[in-house]
């Protein structure tokens, strides 16, 4: 009951949201110079060719007009179609401008369906891999403040973070695949192909997390109901395990909230690093052949998810802490 | 008393010495402290702040944070000597001695359920016991002590929880393992008088039935003799007298308890005079009105909003030089009006009249300015001061909101009060904490003062300090007010005190003033049942004019969310009759400028307060 | 018989300065090596477009998918010590009739992948459609009414030039290029089954495309016999260094576009082997000719004398080849040209004080655009430029711009492009020299450089109207080329070295000088 | 709590008459850690400021026929001249990770310094005042955190040329959200403090309140955590390199070098990574420094 309100409040409120980045993005893209039509037919085509299909695809409009025939379309759970990409999903170059050839373009919404199961399934295992990391290493700084564990989480963070995705990408592939042969780096053919790639990331948000959990299990620790735990008769494995972790869960999850668009944003580069097929790697396409579209259908979805991503993570922080507001 | 048991002690203290370990020596709190405690004994520990009572409550559950250090001596429990065999102590903490804190607010994780966490240390302590025992013996106790609907409230969250019943749980947790001891440490400071009193109360009935000890430290004089079987005295870090408790009033053999006699405050003690009011022409510096204020609170159960009535119908004058004080148990809406009368919120109804102008309706820089004149002293000793500011930085901020004078001038000021409320000046550049709880408090009304104000509005100031401490506080209050002619507001639980200070007194009840009378009138003649509760439950040593089992009921005040439509305390009053559950009786003059909002009282005509004397000079 | 003299001459000069790795032609029938029991993985660094009609684009990477899936009338691969070689694939026999006359036999028992058996009209149908003017990759010397093609049998087919006033002999050139589509398909027309997949007579069968990954499978009729491996899976990865850590690891088999020190990397590495190429693609710096500063040649020739190609061939190392032309030295034509500009500073300030910009004084900003992530080494070489033409006094300021945003700015525009140079590349899959030059710098064209001369112009419908090869080269050689390294309306700054690396345990793959590449024959070295 | 019966009274141990932050920044600079802390990045700074110009050695002179020679000691060819070795067109490496270092302290404190303003600035009022302009804030805030950076980056880098300034916005605009959302809470929880309304009963205005009493109060932890995304920002800044939005050429920031050194990682591993060792020593020693500074400020706080 109160659930359900609280859900229905917030997904309004995410629409909203949802509506907001839509009108901006749409707009944005529409004043980014790189016409997508120059695109789609090519260098070689005439302006007037160029004009023509633009003008058939309703790309002179006024934006207000282009965005509602978007945003009807949007609400009935219809992205559009790629301006470029043909339905059988390849990325394409622009090099023909007779574009009445082309195969029939492929819908946003299946462009992305088909790419976003790999990149949760990386986004998953790359955060599964970070707590791995970073929860020992904050865990234990944060049970030390001030001592060496303390000061071992703040170097390791220091260089997590100095290490650029890229390059410790390919390092990693050098090291794991390439001389020692344990996993495959490129490309998609299976559960294995994911695990290099979510290390690379995983080392890239690790950092954030062990800066967190040091801060907020030290904070907790000082607290008044753990240091007495121990005089109730709890063992310390209780207090910290049951107890401090739990407390401590509550900034950590909206940690991992926050910093979802960075998540994001690394997943790009991984995934165009590792020729993951996934939402990455798609955007980054789209990004480069002005895929205006799919675009907008990637931004739309990812805030989509990032308004369901929060949502999950203040529900979840009002069940592990019931004195939050709902 | 003593040894009536028969049993042999539980604990056996010998010359326990414990000491700070400081980079400049090591510092010694306590000294050869030795006694000992049997099964179903009361030993209360007395001594003002900073006698080691904590420290020795703390070495004795293994509890000793750096840099303390036990540096002597022997505590034996059933033969175990928990000095030399930290292990041990460690095992029987929370198993056979149990520790219950003056803090029961932050003791609990707020993530869980108080029943989970009752069930987890039981079974942390005895695995042995089966979770669904647990569980039961944890309800049954939670409806030991009290709580209402244990099995519902089992499944709710510490913040669901009032402070005193948080306190009853907690004590519930210490007595879950069946410990044979109990230190409690401070557990009735922080807990109004009515609900102290339930719990040692209750404190009592439990060792009887479960042949537990009890180490009770305490620093009033007065609950320390009315809840334990002996009283040690610590001062100093020593142990000067052990006594049962009428032997100590009586005969105490220290110097240091009998001062301590003779400083604790009486109620009815004729011989100091109680304050009089300002005679002549007594004109009201602050007239309430009729005031009233709501909040509307989220319904987590069921949706919506509850509509809270935290102040109701109140109406008193505060005249020029006065010291009025205002009681009430917490959640009778003092915080509430406090709000209302420093203007920090505005009322929905009535008036707040501070020298003829309204607060409730003033522009908010009219406000402001306005502060000037009014300033209030905040309850929290440590939380009411900004942190990471220097005390001069604190005591010159009044003066740079409201732009007084320049750098140098600022500075001169700040010291001047500075040495008025008796800092030492070269605290200037310091951070407050290093500062003790009452010199926090001289700094809070140093920093109320800088302004110059007309009336200072002390909201609980005196209640987190002991007896010797207030007392030294209430010495500056009167020299103050005699240098500037302060009027004081005193919002306060402590009854003792307002005696001692206050020349008029309202009693709160649930937001409303159920009684204005001046002091004598409210001790020796209250127009009011509550407030015959309420002196009912006052810790005193004194004999009581009012015994408690006449006049003090279980259980706690009604929720303010849905009030009864007759007098607010029909429900727990012992003399009420139909009419008072119909109807709201209303401040009633009863003569001698006294009001009480009774039925009971004769009715003098069918004045209202509003056409009392004391209030046509408005 | 064919014209084997003609075809010589042509063939020599493609063929110069080509390395190639090849195995002997009976080597795909061969049972001494093991096949390899898993598709072949080829990593492309380019994109494909979303048109299968192998008439309707000039992309590299899908030309290449079509070298496995297509069957050609032959296939040339310019071996240098045998460079006239000539493999026929369709055709059987190439028979020069007349000048304007020209017989092909084709192979008989041959089907497409659908089917449907191959003849004579499949050839026509192709010639046809393939040199229609709407065709983005016309190759042929002439639009469809200039020649006639007749087919008296199923497996012949006579081309009639006559119309056109051009020599028959210009379609042997071409055989080697083209594709050759089923007849079947191209009656649906342009938007029709032809644009949706591929439907050849190649070693391979196109399956699908999956994301992007082209997918194709051993064609178990294919003519020559059944492929020795079981497929091919065509995948585009847009990262150099992605490509090389997947041949690394064993991924990938063949990768293309090695960047020099990528190669330094692998050549160290026993398991891999290496093949390169000079390819039909000329790498160009444009001038846009139509608005200031370079309108004025002087300037051009100014800026062209300001640069040290031989730092930038030092930069590029072995993925570049010197050349000093416009076209690719395997292209028709293609000569070292004396005039061509050096790197000679003297000459640029000499050019400039004439200009009226002494020491470069008083030009306007000029802006130098460049991509990042196509080809390779671009910005490298284009701080190299910038920092030069600085030297010499050019205000230049380099603007490196991701693939997208440059391509959109790449071609000529009313008013002359964006910026005052862009750097791009021009490759086609042909050694027909019009279709760089005519392209670029006939006023009725010029994509990029944006320039109108009546005398190049002049020059270039010379060329074209020659009567015979010789005669077309005498005018190249002789009057446009020349003419054009005079005038610099872009400067070629080298030709691209087409780098693939392999497995080394993988003969049998062919490259071939436009990076097609023929994998019917790979085997895996026991 | 009441354990606290051992404090000693501070007039004893009190320095003569010395301002708060000052006796923090001398019991900060007491401890070791802070002094080689202080000591790397000085001796980082300095070199960043003064090396390329004293030294004469231009960052973005080529020498092509000395491209990528290695640093000292690392292999064949390498050379006193060029001591971390030479580029990939046979530029400095130590100039260039010099000049890069400054560029991208310029954009890496600027932009944090950016999101750090505009995000502490609006979980303040948010977080202040609570209410409905709390849920608008926080709804804005929230929507512009769902809007993925790069596509930020392509719309206004792509506008005009990727200068310093435009990537500092870019940056700035994609992360202040994450500093708003912080501050708010920890407003929030401050908000309900004893002070606060003492401050209040003084007189003392919502203006003060906050920007004079809160926010130096909630500002120094968070700053400190800011630390780790003055390291990010730089490092964004070579992923926008990467994708041919980043500082043009031949400014070499961090991001170009690193970009365009990743190609040569098998041949020339120096090019790629110095950037990121300096990148890591300046990190640690800002590290070093901040957390003795926070420990100073624990110590003479109190630990609150």
């Amino acid at each position: 009951m109160f659930i359900l309100r609280f859900l229905l409040r917030r997904l309004a409120q995410g629409a909203l949201i949802i509506f907001l980045v839509s009108a901006l993005i749409f707009t944005l893209l529409r004043v980014v110079p790189g016409d997508p039509v120059r695109l789609m037919a090519g260098g070689m085509a005439p302006e007037a060719l160029i004009e023509e299909i633009a003008t058939d695809m309703g790309l002179r409009d006024p934006i207000p007009v282009q965005f509602t025939r978007y945003m009807s379309g949007v609400v009935q759970g219809d992205l559009g179609q790629s301006f470029v990409r043909p339905a059988n999903g390849a990325a394409v170059g622009g090099a023909s401008f007779d574009d009445s050839t082309r195969s029939a373009r492929a819908e946003v919404w299946d462009l992305i369906a088909d790419t976003a199961p790999k990149t949760i399934q990386l986004a998953c295992l790359a955060m599964v891999f970070a707590l791995m990391i970073a929860i020992p290493i904050g865990v234990w700084g944060g049970l030390h403040p001030g001592g060496w564990p303390d000061r071992i989480a703040l170097y390791t963070s220091s260089v997590f973070v100095s290490l650029p995705n890229f390059w410790l990408g390919i390092i990693l592939a050098l090291l794991l695949s390439v001389k020692l042969k344990l996993l495959p780096a490129i490309g998609y053919g299976g559960f294995a192909w994911t695990i290099l790639p979510a290390l690379v990331l995983a080392i890239e948000i690790a950092p954030f997390i062990i800066r967190s959990l040091t801060v907020s299990v030290a904070q907790i620790m000082g607290q008044n109901f753990i240091e007495i735990a121990g005089v109730r008769g709890l063992s310390r494995s209780q207090i910290i395990f049951r107890h401090g972790a739990k407390n401590a869960a509550v900034p950590l999850l909206n940690l991992l909230g926050v910093q979802f668009s960075m998540l994001l944003g690394g997943v790009l580069v991984v995934e165009f690093i590792f020729d993951y097929p996934g939402l990455g790697l798609l955007t980054i396409n789209a990004v480069m052949q002005r895929d205006f579209p799919l675009i907008q259908g990637i931004a739309i979805v990812t805030a989509a998810a990032f308004v369901l991503i929060n949502i999950v993570v203040d529900l979840l922080s009002t069940l592990i802490d019931p004195r939050l507001e709902y | 008393m003593y040894d009536q048991t028969g049993l042999p002690p539980v604990l056996e203290v010998e010359g326990l010495c414990v000491g700070a370990d400081l980079p400049e020596g090591m510092k010694p709190i306590l000294q050869d402290v030795s006694f000992s405690l049997r099964p179903r004994e009361i030993l209360s520990v007395i001594g003002e702040s900073g006698a080691g009572k904590t420290v020795l409550a703390r070495t004795l559950a293994s509890w000793l944070a750096d840099p303390l250090k036990v540096t002597g001596g022997s505590a034996k429990f059933r033969g175990t000597d928990l000095i030399k065999d930290p292990a041990a102590a460690r095992k029987l903490a929370g198993r056979e001695i149990a520790y219950v804190g003056g803090n029961p607010a932050g003791a609990l994780d707020p993530t869980m359920t108080v029943g989970a966490q009752l069930v987890e240390k039981l079974r942390a302590v005895r695995p042995e016991i089966p979770a669904a025992e647990a569980k039961q013996k944890a309800i049954e106790l939670l409806d030991a002590v009290r709580i209402p609907s244990a099995a519902q409230r089992f499944h709710e969250y510490p913040f669901q929880y009032s402070g005193g019943m948080m306190q009853r749980a907690m004590i519930v947790d210490a007595l879950i393992s069946d410990p044979a001891l109990l230190i409690a440490d401070n557990i009735t400071q922080p807990l109004d008088v009515t609900v102290a009193a339930q719990i040692l109360k209750l404190m009592r009935d439990l060792t009887g039935r479960f042949d537990t000890a009890v180490l009770f430290i305490c620093s009033s004089l007065p609950v320390a003799c009315d809840a334990s079987d002996e009283v040690l005295v610590l001062n100093k870090g020593r142990v000067v007298e052990r006594q049962v408790p009428e032997r100590l009033i009586s005969a105490p053999q220290h110097t240091y308890t009998a001062q301590l006699i003779r400083e604790l405050p009486k109620l009815w003690d004729g011989t100091e005079a109680a304050p009089a009011e300002e005679r002549g022409e007594p004109r009201p510096i602050m007239s309430v009105r009729g005031v009233a204020k709501h909040y509307t609170a989220k319904n987590r159960a069921q949706g919506g909003t509850n509509v809270v009535q935290a102040v109701r119908n109140v109406e008193f004058d505060v005249f020029q030089g006065d010291n009025f004080g205002l009681v009430g148990e917490s959640g009778c809406g003092k915080s509430s009006l406090m709000r209302l009368l420093t203007g920090l919120e505005r009322p929905d109804a009535g008036t707040i009249l501070f020298e003829g102008e309204d607060i409730g309706s003033a522009r908010p820089a009219r406000i402001r300015e306005l502060r000037r004149k009014f300033q209030l002293v905040l309850q929290d000793p440590y939380g009411s001061l900004p942190p990471q500011k220097s005390i001069g930085a604190i005591l010159e901020e009044p003066l740079k909101i409201h732009r007084i004078g320049d750098r140098r001038e600022r500075r001169e000021r700040a010291r001047s009060v500075m040495s008025e409320v008796g800092l030492s000046e070269t605290l200037y550049e310091e951070l407050p904490n290093g500062l003790s709880a009452g010199q926090r408090q001289r700094l809070n009304v140093a920093r109320a003062m800088t302004l110059e104000p007309r009336l200072l509005i002390m909201d609980e100031t005196l209640s987190a300090l002991d007896q010797t401490e207030q007392h030294k506080m209430l010495d500056l209050f009167e020299r103050l007010q005699a240098q500037h002619g302060f009027t004081y507001i005193f919002i306060s639980h402590d009854l003792a005190m307002v005696r001692r200070v206050c020349s008029r007194i309202a009693v709160m009840y649930l937001g409303e003033t159920v009684e204005v009378a001046p002091n004598d009138r409210l001790f020796f003649d209250p127009g009011h049942p509550y407030s015959r509760a309420l002196l009912s439950a006052a810790p005193t040593l004194e004999e009581r004019r009012y015994r408690p089992e006449d006049c003090l009921l279980e259980g706690e005040p009604p929720s303010p969310i849905d009030l009864p439509p007759g007098c607010a305390f029909a429900s727990r009053c012992p003399q009420a009759f139909d009419r008072c559950r119909s109807e709201n009786p209303g401040l009633t003059a009863r003569g001698g400028r006294a009001l009480a909002a009774c039925f009971l009282n004769p009715r003098r005509g069918e004045e209202t307060a509003q056409t009392t004397p004391e209030t046509t000079h408005a | 018989m064919l014209n084997r003299r003609s075809f010589l001459n042509y063939a020599a000069m493609a063929g110069a300065g080509v390395a190639l790795h090849r195995v002997n032609p009976d080597f795909f029938l061969g049972t001494a090596h093991a096949a390899i029991d898993r598709p072949l993985v080829f990593l492309s660094a380019e994109n494909i477009t979303g048109n299968w009609d192998p008439t309707a684009h000039t992309t590299l990477s899908q030309s290449n998918i079509e070298g496995f899936v297509m069957g050609f009338l032959t296939r040339a691969p310019m071996r240098p010590e045998n460079p006239d070689e000539v493999i026929y694939e369709l055709a059987t026999e190439i028979n020069e009739l007349s000048a304007t006359r020209l017989e092909i036999k084709l192979r008989e028992g041959v089907t497409f992948h659908d089917g449907k058996p191959f003849t004579s009209e499949d050839v026509k149908a192709t010639f046809v459609y393939g040199s229609g003017l709407d065709r983005p990759k016309q190759v042929y010397p002439g639009a469809t009414d200039t020649f006639e093609v007749e087919t008296p049998d199923d497996y012949t087919v006579i081309v009639d030039t006559s119309k056109g006033g051009y020599g028959a002999s210009l379609f042997i050139f071409l055989a080697s290029y083209l594709p050759m589509l089923s007849a079947k398909d191209i009656a649906e027309g342009p938007q029709g089954i032809l644009s949706q997949r591929l439907n050849g007579t190649g070693p391979f069968k196109f399956v699908e495309q999956r994301g992007n990954d082209t997918v194709m499978e051993a064609y178990p009729d294919y003519f020559k016999g059944t492929p020795t491996i079981p497929g091919v899976t065509f995948s585009f990865v847009g990262d150099a260094t992605t490509r090389m850590l997947s041949l690394m690891n064993g991924q990938a088999d063949v990768i293309e576009r090695l960047e020099p020190e990528q190669l330094e990397t692998l050549e160290g590495n026993d398991e891999i082997k290496i093949s390169k190429l000079v390819s039909v693609e000329n790498k160009y710096l444009w001038f846009r000719c139509s608005k200031p500063p370079f309108d004025n040649p002087l300037l051009r020739k100014a800026a062209a004398h300001a640069i040290d190609r031989e730092l930038i061939m030092e930069v590029m190392g072995t993925a570049g080849h010197a050349s000093a032309n416009f076209v690719s030295p395997i292209k028709f034509g293609y000569v070292d040209l004396d005039n061509y500009p050096e790197y000679d500073p003297e000459e640029c300030q000499r050019l400039l004080a004439e200009a009226g910009y002494p020491g470069g004084q008083g030009l306007p900003e000029i802006e130098y655009i460049t991509s990042t992530g196509f080809y390779p080494k671009t910005k490298e070489y284009g701080e190299v430029i910038a920092a030069l033409m600085q030297e010499q006094g050019f205000p230049v300021t380099l603007n490196v711009m991701e693939v997208a945003a440059w391509n959109e700015r790449l071609y000529d525009r009313p008013g002359g492009g964006p910026g005052h140079m862009v750097d791009c590349g021009w490759s086609t899959g042909s050694p027909e020299p019009d279709l760089v030059l005519r392209t670029h710098f006939h006023s009725t064209s010029k994509r990029i450089c944006g320039i109108e001369d009546p005398e190049i112009d002049a020059a270039l419908d010379e060329e074209r109207n020659a009567a015979s090869l010789e005669e077309r080269q005498a005018s190249l050689q002789g009057n446009l080329m020349p003419m054009l390294a005079d005038k610099v309306p872009a400067l070629s700054l080298f030709t691209s070295v087409l780098i693939h690396a392999m497995r080394a345990d993988l003969d049998g793959l062919f490259i071939y000088p436009d990076g097609l590449s023929d994998a019917s024959q790979v085997t895996e070295a026991s | 709590m009441a354990s606290i019966d051992t404090s000693v009274p501070s007039a004893t141990r009190r320095a003569e008459a010395r301002s708060i932050s000052s006796r923090i920044w001398r019991l900060a600079f007491a401890s070791t850690e802070f002094r080689i802390g202080l000591a790397v990045f000085s001796v980082l700074l300095f070199a960043a400021l003064l090396y390329p110009e004293l030294s004469g050695i231009d960052p973005t002179k080529m020498n092509i026929r000395a491209k990528m020679t290695p640093p000292v000691f690392m292999g064949e060819g390498w050379s006193w001249a060029h001591p971390l070795g030479t580029d990939q067109l046979g530029r400095d490496m130590l100039a260039r990770s010099l000049v890069g270092l400054r560029y991208s302290i310029l954009i890496g404190v600027t932009t944090t310094v950016l999101m750090l303003a505009v995000g502490a600035l609006i979980g303040l009022v948010a977080g202040y005042y609570g209410k409905s302009i709390d849920t608008v804030l926080m709804r804005l805030t929230d929507a512009q955190l769902s809007i993925p950076m790069i596509i930020l980056a392509i719309t206004i880098l792509g506008v005009s040329r990727p200068t310093i300034p435009s990537i500092i916005l870019v940056l700035g605009l994609a992360g202040w959200p994450v500093y708003a959302r912080v501050m708010r809470s920890t407003v929030m929880a401050e908000r309900k403090k004893e002070y606060v309304r003492g401050a209040m009963v003084l007189g003392a205005t919502d203006f003060r309140i906050m920007f004079l009493l809160l926010l130096p109060l909630v500002l120094p932890p968070i700053a400190f955590v800011a630390v780790l995304d003055v390291a990010r920002m730089m490092i964004f800044e070579s992923v926008l390199g990467f994708l041919g939005l980043g500082v043009q050429p031949p400014t070499p920031t961090f991001g170009n070098i690193i970009a365009d050194g990743r190609k040569y990682l098998l041949n020339a591993w120096w090019i790629a990574t110095m950037p990121g060792v300096f990148l890591c020593l300046t990190l640690t020693s800002i590290n070093l420094m901040g957390a003795s500074l926070e420990r100073a400020r624990n110590k003479t706080y109190g630990g609150a």
